[in-house]
């Protein structure tokens, strides 16, 4: 294949719910290239899914704003990016304690962060009030295999 | 199309879907808390036996029909969960006030 | 579901003969809203494919450069618009006939462009040579469904 | 891993992977290049069966086989291609000359 071993892309969709699982499919359709486990892809997806729901519900608030999510393979890891310009977070550290949710209302479980870290090797969350947020994650993905031969 | 849940005397079973996001996960507590008002039910049981995919919105969803049962002196159980989903239900804790199996 | 019936992504990837398949599942996927038959979705993939493959081969001659789409969903009709900045077409028409190719040496069989004509109920190619090429098309799904309800 | 092309007599079956676009045509066009350049093949088959997705890379790799065993006087075969993919041969004009099932 190509004598290369990174390669990027990029989605950006409307803040709605349904984009939720488009979001995951394309983010695991682009690592397939890794020849990654059943397990890695639903690992995941899980992550995308918690990033891209929190920006719909937390930070527009349901209201139809943008979602950015940016993926860049290199060699076996997988670097992902969820980018919202919603109200961001005040506090990152209390944010990303288990059972911690501001949405109680809508029965957020509060465990959002908390499956994004246990599923993906690294999270860091960077986030500004009334800016926006950004959610980094890497996962090393189908060791193993060589995927770029 | 088959219905979701289904009552059997004073248990209601539902079918979790194959995808349990937010928007399957809000769904899922609508048609249960309808089933809910008009009937005397003693336990909930999700059935996870079609399931592959869930993520924390359907942590809160099972949280927030523990809540409701518990309320009317009822519980929550699942049954039929893969490993992952299983893996998933422990990492979350609600296995401290759900039956798991 | 949402209360408007507009939806819009946009996908932008290396110009990677791996990125082909993402990009024909990405477009599927965020096509599902709709309800499509197996035979809709089929069409729409071959479509992508058909253009994607084009940007990567004939715009880019297989250097890595980027590749963006496109997809607005309005309704029922499905918009899709594949974007390179490559080397362009001089002559739109000739390129779009049936089983002209410029890359024979390729085994390309000069039915591209045909074929997103058979599947699609709309093309537009709008192309300037050194700027790149704009894949304007069009498709009604899942007719008799109503998706946003 | 199983074979893709598998020789029996001077034919050649070839297993079409499931999705035929531009990177599996090119593989396969590879493959079964390389199988002709040893042996007496009069006929290379194509089998479909598998196949769910195919574009005109696909055709161009029908076309460039076709060439290759009418330059020995063989030929090209389709078989068990299903309705899509039948429908996609004939839109091509392929099955003029090659024959299909
Ligand atoms: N993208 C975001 N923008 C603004 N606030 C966020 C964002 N993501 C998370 N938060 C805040 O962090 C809290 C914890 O998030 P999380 O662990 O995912 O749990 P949950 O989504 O169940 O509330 C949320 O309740 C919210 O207050
Ligand atoms: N994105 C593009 N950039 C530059 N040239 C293009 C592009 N797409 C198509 N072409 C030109 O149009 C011709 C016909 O395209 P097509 O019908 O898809 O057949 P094929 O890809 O098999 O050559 C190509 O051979 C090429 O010269």
């Amino acid at each position: 294949m190509e004598k290369t071993n990174t390669n990027e892309m990029m989605i950006e969709f409307d803040s709605y719910t349904c984009n939720e699982a488009f979001a995951r499919v394309a983010v695991a359709a682009f690592c397939t290239q890794l020849n990654p486990t059943l397990e890695e892809v639903a690992d995941l997806k899980t992550a995308v899914s918690e990033a891209v729901t929190n920006a719909i519900i937390h930070a527009y608030d349901e209201k139809v704003e943008k979602i950015r999510i940016i993926c860049k393979i290199v060699a076996h890891d997988m670097y992902i990016t969820v980018i919202d310009h919603g109200k961001g977070i005040p506090d990152v550290d209390k944010a990303m304690e288990p059972l911690y949710t501001t949405k109680p209302q809508l029965e957020r479980s509060g465990m959002g962060f908390a499956f994004m870290e246990a599923f993906m090797d690294e999270i860091t969350v960077v986030s500004e009030p009334g800016k926006g947020t950004q959610v980094h994650m890497k996962k090393r993905v189908g060791i193993g295999t060589s995927p770029f031969v | 199309m088959k219905e979701i849940c289904e009552k059997r005397g004073n248990k209601l079973y539902v079918t979790v879907p194959i995808e349990l996001d937010h928007v399957e996960a809000d769904q899922l507590r609508q048609e249960v808390e309808r089933m809910l008002v008009d009937a005397v039910i003693r336990e909930v049981i999700f059935d996870f036996r079609n399931t592959v995919f869930m993520d924390s919105s359907g942590i809160g969803m099972l949280m927030g029909r523990q809540r409701s049962m518990q309320q009317m002196g009822g519980c929550v159980r699942v049954i039929h969960a893969g490993e992952r989903i299983q893996r998933i239900l422990e990492l979350s804790g609600v296995y401290k006030v759900i039956t798991i199996n």
